[in-house]
Formats: C-alpha cells, structure tokens, sequence
C-alpha cells in the first residue's frame, strides 16, 4: 500500500505529491515521483539532494506550477508573488544580449535598476552588450544566477546554480546568493549534488532516493551560518555521510 | 486540328458540321482541340500544336509584319456592341460623357478604338478621357452591367446578345463604327488563321473546311433545328437568349466578296493606325498585302 | 490534462469529431452568408452540390480532377525535390547564396504567365511543358522557404556531427532534415496549394482538361456554382491528403517534441 | 578566415561586388540563350531595355509600375499582419488549429480566379477590392507559414518567460518574433513575389492600370520585349527592396547568430 | 614583448596557440588565448583546470579543429583517425533516440556492436528508445559519455564530463573513463573544475590563468593510479593547494 503524504500545514512551502508521472513517446510511462512530501520554512533555505534521474527536476518543475500534471498537492508560500528560477540549463534568450536578458524578467517598479554592482560580483562586468553564444558556459550560468537574483523574488528555485564553475567563483556567488536570500524574507529551493554546498548554505536538506523520488531523510541544521567553519563543516559531513552512504 | 474556345461560336459550327458529316462531304476530317482562352489558342497555334484558329485579321496583318507569315479566311462579322439598360437616359454617344463606361478587351482592342473614332467624329467627345473606363474581364463587366454598376457596357456581341436577352438594348454597334470609319459594308473582323506554307501545302484540305464552313453556316441560317441541338453547347439560360444568340449569329455570317472585305480591311487599318498606333498594328505601314488567304473565293 | 492531445484510438476519434464539426460550421456559415446575399454569384452549399453532381454524372468532374491532380502530384515531387535541393545548398554556403540570390529574385518574380508562355512554346503544348511550367513556379518558393530553413541550422550539432564524421547521408537524413521539418512542412501546405493555383493558370492557357480548364469555362459562363464544385472537389482531396498523409506524417515526424508540443 | 562575412564598409563592398557580378552572369547567360534560341519571344537583353525605354519616355512604365507597387505594398502590410496573428495563434494553440485546419485548407486552395471574381463582384470594381483580392489569396499562405513557425517554438524558453512573468508584448517582441523571424523571412520574401503574381491578375481582370493590365495588353500583341521589360522592371524594385531594407534588416536580427551563421 | 611559444616535439598532442581571439557582434574584440602552450604525451591523461570564462572550451575547440581562426601550432596525435569528444552540453540530437544517437557516431565497423554492457554501466538501461527531451540532465550527460566511449576512440576530448551527477554516479563513470581509456592506447585531454576528480585521473594537470588563458604551471602524477588511495590524495591536494591557491 502506498503511504500517501497528506498535505502539511504552514506558510512556507508544503509539497505532497502522491504520483507523477511520463508518458514517454515510445509509449511506456515512466514513474518520476511516488509519495514525496516535505515542507520548506517560509523564508528558509531548504536543499534537496538525489542522485542524479531521481526527478529533483522534476519536482521543481512541479513547484514552479510549469507542469500541473500530477497527482497531489502543492502549497506555495502565501504572497509568493515573485518567483525566480535557475534552471539546470542557463535559458537565456539567444538573441538577446546580457543585459537585456536579466533586465526583461525585471518587474517594472525594478526595470531601471542599476545592475552594474550585480554583474560586478558576478563577474559579468563588460559583458553586458554580449550575446548568449559568446559566453562560456559558466559565464551564461552566472547570467541565469543575475537574473534570478535581480528581480528580488520571494520564492527562489534553483536547479544545480553552481556546476560548471570554478572552486573560486563558486564561493563568492554561494556567499552573494546567501546575501540575496537573507536582505528579504526568501523563501529559497535548491537542489545539488554537492553535500558541502547543502551544509554551507541550507536550513534543512532534503535527501531522495532513487527514482520514483520520495523523501529518505530529512536533516536540519540550526547552526546560524556565521558559525559554520571549516571544522564543523567536517564534522558534520562525516555525520551526514554516515547517515546517508554515497552522497559525499 | 482546329483549336477553338470551348464554349466559342467557332465551336458551335464546327459541332453542326461534324453532325451533319459535312467535313466528311467535303473529304476533311477535323479535329477539334478546346482551349479554355483566347490566348491559349494563339499559343497553340504559335507552338504548333493546332493548325488553325480563329482570330482577327489585325493580329495576323501583325504577325506578317513581323516575320510569321499567317493567312486569314472571313468567319464572322460580328462583332461587339455597347449596351446599356432598356430605361437608361443614354441614347447617344454624347451621353456617355462621365459616365462609368465597361470595355471589354483591353484599351486596344480594335472594336473600341472604331467606336472612339466614331465619337470623336459624331459626338465630338473623346471617349477614353471624358467617360469614366473600366477595363475588366467580359464575364465581370457582364455581370456589373446586371448590378448596375456600370452604366454601359462595351462588350462582345455573345455577352452582348446575353445582356440583350436580360433586358439591354444596343446603343451603338461595332459594325456602325466600322461602317463610319469608312467600310462599305459588314467587315469579318474574324476568321480562320493558319500559317501560310501549310495552307499551300494542303490546299485542298483548306479549301474543303472552308466550303464546309460555308455549307455549315448556311445550315444554321437557315435551320433552327439546329439551334436546338446546340443548346447544350450554347449553354442558354433560356428560351430568349438562345434565339438572340442564334439571331446575332446569323447577322455575322460574312457574305461579301472577299476583296471588298480586303478593300475595307485596308481602309479600316489606315483609321486603326492613326488611333492605335505602332503599338496596335505592328511595324507595317499598311495592311499586309499577303494577309487574306490567296485561295480564296468567296461565295456568296 | 490534454485528452484530446493523446495518439492511438481515442485521439483519432477526438480528430474526426473535430474536423466533422468544423466542416459542420463552414457550412453552416457559408449558407446563412449566402442566403442573405441571395445572389446568383453566390451559391448556396445546396446549389454547388448540384452543379458538382451534375458534372459527375457526365464523369467530367472526375475525369478532371484526375488530370489536374496528375500534374499537381507530378510537379510536386519535382519542385519539392529540386527546391529543397537548392535550398539547402544556398542556406548552407554564404556565398553561393550571394551569388545566387538576384537569381532567385528573378525567378521567384517572374509572372507565371511568361514562364508558362514560355515553356509551351519551346516544350511544345504536352504535358511536360505544363508540368515544367508548374514546377518553374513553384521551386523558388520552396527555395526560399528550405533556405532560410538552413540558415538557421543548430550549429553545435552540426560540430558535434563533423566530429564524429557522420556520412552525408546520415547528415543529411539524421541531422539536416529533422531540422528543416518545419520548413519542409510550410513547404509542402502552401506548395500543394500554390502548385494547383498556377496548374489552373496552365491549363487555362494550354490544355484541353483539368479543373483550369472547366473553371475558365464556367466563369466565361459566370458560373460560380459550378466553379466552387470543382474547388471543392479539389479542397477535398487536399482534406484527405493533410488528414491521411501529412498530419500523420508530421505527428511522427515531432514525436520527440513531446506531446504536449 | 571569412572576411567578406564581415560587416561595415569592407563587408559592403563585397557585397556589391558579388552583386554587379551575379547580375553580369546572368545577363551574359540570358543574352547567349536569346542568340541561339533566335527567335522573337525569345528577346536579346538590348531589345527588352529597349521595349522598357520606349514606354519610360512615355512614362507608362513609370505610372503603371507605382500603381502596381502601391496595391502590393498595400496587400503585403495587410496580408502579413493579419496572416501572422492567426498563425501564431493557430500554432500556439491545439484545439484551435484543430478547428480551423479544414478552414485553412479550403482558403488556401480557392483558386485566385474565384476570390478576386467575388471581390469585384461583392466590394465593386474598385481599389479596395483588389488589394482586399490580393491580401486574401496571400493570408492562408502567411498562416501556414508561421504557423509552423509558432509549432516549432522552444518549450524552455517558453516556460522561463512564464516563471520571470513576461508581459504580452515582451513575450511577442522578445520570444516570440526573434523564433519567427526565419519563418517570417521565408514568408516576406515568397509573399511579396505572391502578391506581386497575384496582382498582376487581379490587374487583368479588373483594374484600368498597373503593371498586370500592361503585361495582359501586351501579352494580347504576343510583343514578349515588352513583358520582360515590365517583369524585369518590377524585378528591379525587388532587389532594390531585398538589399537595401529586407538584408540589412535580416543581417541585424541574426547578428547574435555569430558572424559565420 | 609577447614570450611567443615555440611547438615542441612529441608524437601525442602539442598545442601552441599564440593567440585566439573572438569579434563579438558588438564589434569588441576578445581575447580568449594568448600565448598558452602545453603537450600530451600520446596516451597520456591530461586535464585542464582554470577559472571560468578563461578560455578552456575554446582551446578544446582549437584542437578539436572546430575553429581554425588563429595564430599558432595544434600538431594531433599521429594516427588519431577517431576522435569523440564530449562537449559541456550533451549535444544529443533531440529528434532521435538514445540508442540512435550512440549508434550514428559509430563508424561502419562498429555500427553493430553490442551496447547493452555499456548502457548497463552508465544507467541508461532502459532508456535506450527515448528522446533526449525525457532525459534528465544527468542522464542526457550520460547518454553524450556512452557516444564518447562507443567509439572507442584514439583521442578523447572532455569538456566538464561529471558535472549534474551525484557523487557516487560520478566515480562510477569516472572508473568506466578510466577503463575505457586504459584499454586502448587513447589520448585524453580533459577539462574540469574538480581539483579532485583531476588528480584521481590525469598523468598531468595543467593549470591555466585568467582570461586570456596561458599556463599558470603544470604537475605531473606519475603514482600509479592503482596507489592513489585516500591518504594520498589529501596530501598532493594539499600540496596544488598551496602552489595554486584557489582552484580546491
Ligand atoms: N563566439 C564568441 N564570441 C565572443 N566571445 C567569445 C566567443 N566564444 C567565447 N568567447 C569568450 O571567450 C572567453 C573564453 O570562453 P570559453 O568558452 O573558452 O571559456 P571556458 O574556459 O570554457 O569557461 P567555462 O568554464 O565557463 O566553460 C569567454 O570570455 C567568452 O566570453
Ligand atoms: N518529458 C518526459 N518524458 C518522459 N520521461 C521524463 C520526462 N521528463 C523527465 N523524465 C524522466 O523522469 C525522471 C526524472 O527526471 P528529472 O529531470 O526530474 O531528474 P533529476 O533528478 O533532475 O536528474 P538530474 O540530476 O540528472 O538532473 C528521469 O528518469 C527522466 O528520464
Ligand atoms: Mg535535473
Ligand atoms: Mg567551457
């Protein structure tokens, strides 16, 4: 019998999905997501963790509301009016230059902010006049990452933000998306493969299992993110790889 | 080969010939080939996929003139006429002076630049100028003459003898133009086209179409039998428009020896030339001396 | 959430009711407009059906309409082929098209009529001329819609097939084509219908059958019902094509987009 | 390694040289086919320029070439708007274009013969009825094309401008047009040689001037200079149109295609 | 002065790009590579790690022969007839199947190969008749790395390969590359951001600057892969972490 999640209460983010799943074109169905149920804080930061096919993409899609195709029940934060996401892949429009890329998803109270100090961090400074394909991959990333940041949302979902980068740029864009998150009350959605990155950034992880996704464990950490050095770090990634085998 | 107009007059005879085995009489045998146009049948002849036509002899004076030596052989006399509504205040050219006029064929057709001729002389107005033209397709302009959107209507004499039927009268005619440019008679404005060195080679076989024609034509002058045979071909709406059919049919039987035709075809061609231009007659200066069929001996 | 968008039976028979209910409106629209126009020049439904039964009695409409598809079938293939040809080869090389594109401004702007004129005078009055003349036509538009279809070609794949050295049949069948569906597509839609407007023009100037030629006579006879029944006739049986061969055709051609595509 | 891909002044001047020498080639293969064929409705380049002179002195062709161009123009704004917006919305939206699919066919295959008759006859034998003729015949051929187009649209885009809650007209101007752009070149480019052959018997069958009522009095003297003379005159205007707005303006929206696109 | 670099002689890869540099639509020019030079012995691993942005992607282009506007020297492996690269997006062709996919890069002599083993091991089993669309990014990675592999190639280029999977799907195909590569005398030139995975595959690492790229300095492993246990890897990461602060 199947333990269906029931819908939680809370503010934040309460996600029951009893089923989704594909009708691929070749005609078999394909279960993505069987009996996954978790909620987020409002104005927490909550990471999922799952190998990779599981349905983390999926699943945010389903929070996103792109796809309403499922058996369940998805409760988003109350006035989450503004929601920015960063895909797995950077979507930028090609034929749009940097600049005007971030700046169309913009509301237009935002539409003449300056953005010159965000693609400053982002290191994207000179490159706003450039098109998508001129960028590498990671600088495209890191345009995804500006729009999403720019528009100050209340919602943030994010789909793997920080592959495609090196070790260095990396942490100055976890350090800046944890500044973003903390000036208004967001209410943020990550999925990773990277447990360090979790522990570094997250209110409660979310850890999957295999596909059909449903919850294997959930961990929260208290621990205010000022106090997380490199030692408690440690200690507590080896906790986790205890708990969880194969994640680290 | 013949190549004709489907649903032309040229078609009609030649159906009552074959009926009537007159071709066979006269140790012909035809094969009738239907374009859907005008133009289709001169490409046809041009291309040499039939060996006559019919079309008038200012085209085939042209063609001479420009190095294709066709011949021309009298079919009919008939051709358009203006018309207008029975109760319309137009009686005479003059009336046409702003007034929404519909021709048929074009701004050079021959039909119109006579009638032009004729107003210039008659009614002292230049047509082309003081009227308000519309040129269109016959079966449109037919139409619009019916709506009333046109307040006359330059057109050929089968639409005309449709429109008559339908409650038109003729306001003036081409072959009162011709007769005011000069004509001493009813001119045939068309007739059977073919190049030259073919007809000399089967004269014969030209002569007995024509005296085939003849004897055809002399049928449908005289039998109305007929005429109900070629109903279907005719496509009547009704009773009334296939006797005016039949009845303008039998006024453009040409009946004139053919050099009084080739007398006034010349007389018309100078009148032509002065109105038309280069750009309708072609290089020649005159009409082509070659252009009536040699062989010809007109009957009646 | 899409019933209707599913393949199989249950899609096919969601299909049918649609287009029957479609058809259903037209007509329904077509006749409340016609009797409120009350005019011979606009037939009732009921009206051109007779005028079409009628020539299908004599066996004229159907005998037409053989010939006139003929032709559109023949010079289809021809000028699908050659133009998706040429295409493709402009699209894909920059220069070859800056060459060539005062050409195809030509040959796209040259009235149909001339060609047509044309082709029956050097060719001869027979069938090749007509369909030639047809397919003359037709080509640089087909042109024109597969070069900017090639123009537009994903680049990263085509690197992705240089480095694993895909044969050119396989470029073209695996790579270039699938791309150019869409294309091939607008294509083909407005090519079967541009391909029987100028077949009309052909046989109008040339031919002793076919549905140009019938329309012509009609219209010489202002006819319009009799001219909307061989329309029809004609619409139907490129009803017939877009359901039984092409929508099925394209829905197995985009399978990949996903269903909801 | 491309440096006539260039753009700017150099980048210009190899175009022009590109096109002087395309346009020689094709005069030289022209004036060659005319000698051999000899024949006179196979016209020597000299003798339609001469035919063209003759009626610019006159200022026919002046006249009948800007009355044409006005109805083309005319046509083609009308056409293109009105065909792109049903097509987009068609392509965009499954049970609509169920619907009208059998719509559409049939507005694609009324012979032009039939919608310009019926226009004559409905609106008069007047301007807006031939521009109206003209924008009728060209619609469902716009249609098909964007619609293809807007099937063809990318999904993730798509559902990025959802989440980031682009307003319809960002969505049209920034996502939207820019996928269409290829399918609205395809369509500008075919559509204006459309409109121009549909004009040309719009003008024949009803109108007291233009380009199309000249060919037709020509056509009916068999003076075959002339009619080229005329085509190419409109040819002209096309290219003139295709280098100096359509080129440049497609050089621009592709600019993010990367200089060797 | 520009220290130009000089071509050196090996019979693996020498790569000797004076400069690569890119006319964006704008009309700015970029300079993407100066003056970097680096060789790989035919055989050999070698990995290129550098900051995004630097310019790596366009180096793996130069030798790839993908872009041949530059100044400089790429001399191939001799007789690298077959060369599979594995780009940073997975570049499937969207409109065939998996299995298609694979299949048409093969050449004529292994177009009928058995592919079972290989998609057992990558996780695609299953998934061989679907369309890249029902693929997560992971999976669609995967899918890129089994058309790499198939072709049992002589010269393998890897753009990023591991990112978007989980750890333990990382080091399963981390240990099938290494496989694949030992089998046959394959050259492999690989780029990441993962100072770890870098040292648990290469013979050589090489480092590379800022945009414009040219080498920051260069390591040789030449411990058997087989020694390269835990305790050894903390202490040569350690050690690159002290010569290169930055890239860990
Ligand atoms: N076509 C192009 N036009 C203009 N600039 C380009 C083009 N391609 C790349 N660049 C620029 O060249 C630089 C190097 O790009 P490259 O893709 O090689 O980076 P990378 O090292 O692979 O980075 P990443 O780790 O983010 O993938 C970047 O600054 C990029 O913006
Ligand atoms: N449109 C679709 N049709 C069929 N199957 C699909 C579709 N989309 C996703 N799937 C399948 O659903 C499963 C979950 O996909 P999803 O993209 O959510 O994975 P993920 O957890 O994000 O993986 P990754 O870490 O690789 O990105 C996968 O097995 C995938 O093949
Ligand atoms: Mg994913
Ligand atoms: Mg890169």
């Amino acid at each position: 019998m199947l333990d269906v999640p029931k819908p939680m209460k809370t503010d934040g983010l309460a996600v029951a999905i009893e089923e989704k799943s594909f009708l691929s074109a070749n005609g078999r169905r394909i279960l993505a997501v069987s009996g996954l149920s978790f909620t987020a804080q409002a104005g927490a930061f909550t990471t999922l963790i799952g190998p990779s096919g599981c349905g983390k993409t999926t699943t945010l899609r389903l929070v996103l509301g792109l796809d309403t195709d499922f058996r369940g029940q998805i409760q988003r934060p109350a006035g989450a009016s503004r929601v920015a996401a960063v895909f797995q892949e950077p979507r930028l429009l090609p034929w749009r230059d940097v600049e005007t890329n971030v700046r169309l998803a913009l509301p237009q109270a935002l539409r003449r902010r300056d953005l010159r100090p965000l693609f400053e961090t982002l290191g994207l400074s000179g490159l706003e006049r450039h098109f998508p394909a001129e960028l590498s991959l990671g600088l495209a990333r890191r345009a995804a990452l500006a729009r999403a940041f720019a528009i100050e949302p209340s919602l943030l979902v994010l789909d793997e933000p920080f592959v495609s980068l090196d070790e260095e740029t990396a942490t100055r864009l976890r350090t800046l998306l944890i500044d973003v998150w903390s000036t208004r009350p967001t209410t943020a959605l990550m999925v990773t493969h990277n447990l360090r990155e979790a522990v570094e950034l997250s209110d409660r992880i979310v850890f999957l299992s295999e596909r059909p996704a449903k919850v294997r464990g959930m961990e929260d950490i208290a621990t205010p993110r000022a106090d997380r050095d490199a030692a408690w770090r440690a200690r507590i990634l080896e906790r986790l790889d205890a708990l969880y085998p194969g994640v680290l | 080969r013949v190549g004709v107009l489907k649903f032309g007059t040229v078609n009609w005879e030649l159906d009552a010939m074959k009926r009537n085995g007159l071709d066979a009489k006269h140790g012909i045998s035809i094969e009738v080939q239907p374009f859907a146009g005008e133009e289709a049948t001169a490409v046809a002849l041009q291309g040499g996929a039939v060996d006559m036509i019919v079309s008038d002899w200012l085209w085939v004076s042209r063609m001479r003139a420009e190095g294709t030596p066709y011949v021309f052989a009298p079919y009919s006399t008939s051709v358009g006429s203006i018309m207008v509504p029975k109760d319309s205040a137009i009686r005479s050219l003059g009336d046409l002076k702003g007034k929404v006029l519909g021709v048929a064929g074009g701004p050079l057709d021959k039909n119109w630049l006579l009638i032009q001729a004729l107003a210039r002389r008659e009614a002292k107005i230049d047509l082309a100028e003081e009227a308000e033209i519309a040129y269109a397709a016959p079966p449109l302009l037919a139409e619009k003459a019916r709506q009333g959107e046109l307040d006359a209507v330059l057109i050929f004499w089968n639409y005309a003898a449709r429109l008559e039927a339908a409650g038109f009268r003729e306001l003036v005619s081409g072959e009162e133009a011709a007769g005011a440019a000069g004509a001493s008679g009813p001119v045939a404005a068309i007739g059977y086209v073919f190049p030259e060195a073919w007809a000399r080679e089967h004269s014969a076989a030209v002569e007995g179409f024509l005296a085939a024609s003849r004897e055809t034509k002399q049928l449908l002058a005289t039998s109305d039998s007929e005429w109900t045979a070629l109903a279907p071909l005719i496509k009547a709406e009704d009773e009334t428009t296939l006797n005016v059919m039949r009845d303008r049919y039998r006024r453009g039987i040409p009946h004139r020896a053919v050099t009084e035709e080739v007398k006034d075809a010349e007389r018309l061609y100078r009148v032509l030339r002065d109105i038309g231009g280069e750009k309708l007659v072609g290089p020649g200066l005159t009409l082509d001396s070659g252009t009536y069929w040699a062989g010809l001996k007109n009957a009646s | 959430m899409h019933p209707d968008a599913g393949t199989g039976a249950k899609g096919s028979l969601a299909r049918l009711a649609t287009l029957v209910l479609s058809v259903l409106v037209l007509l329904a629209v077509w006749w409340i407009g016609a009797d409120l126009a009350h005019s011979r020049l606009v037939p009732t439904p009921a009206a051109v059906l007779a005028a079409g039964w009628a020539d299908t009695r004599t066996g004229e409409l159907p005998f037409h309409l053989a010939m006139t598809l003929l032709r559109v079938v023949a010079a289809f293939v021809v000028a699908m082929a050659i133009g998706a040809a040429i295409g493709i080869a402009l699209g894909m090389n920059r220069a070859a098209n800056r060459f060539f594109d005062p050409w195809l401004i030509l040959f796209l702007n040259i009235p149909a009529l001339v060609v047509i004129v044309l082709a029956y005078l050097w060719i001869g009055l027979n069938e090749t001329a007509a369909i030639g003349a047809i397919a003359v036509n037709k080509i640089p538009n087909v042109v024109v819609t597969f070069r900017e279809g090639a123009r537009a070609l994903d680049r990263p794949l085509a690197e992705m097939a240089r480095i694993y050295r895909f044969g050119f049949v396989d470029r073209l069948r695996h790579l270039v084509l699938p791309q150019l569906q869409p294309y091939a597509a607008a294509a083909a839609r407005s090519g079967l219908s541009l391909i029987w407007k100028i077949a009309l023009v052909v046989e109008l100037l040339g031919r002793s059958n076919g549905v140009g030629f019938q329309i012509n006579l009609y219209f010489s006879l202002a006819d319009v019902a009799a001219i909307l029944a061989y329309t029809l006739a004609f619409v139907a049986v490129m009803l017939a094509i877009e359901i039984l061969v092409l929508q099925p055709l394209e829905r197995r051609a985009t399978r990949w987009r996903g269903r909801h595509a």
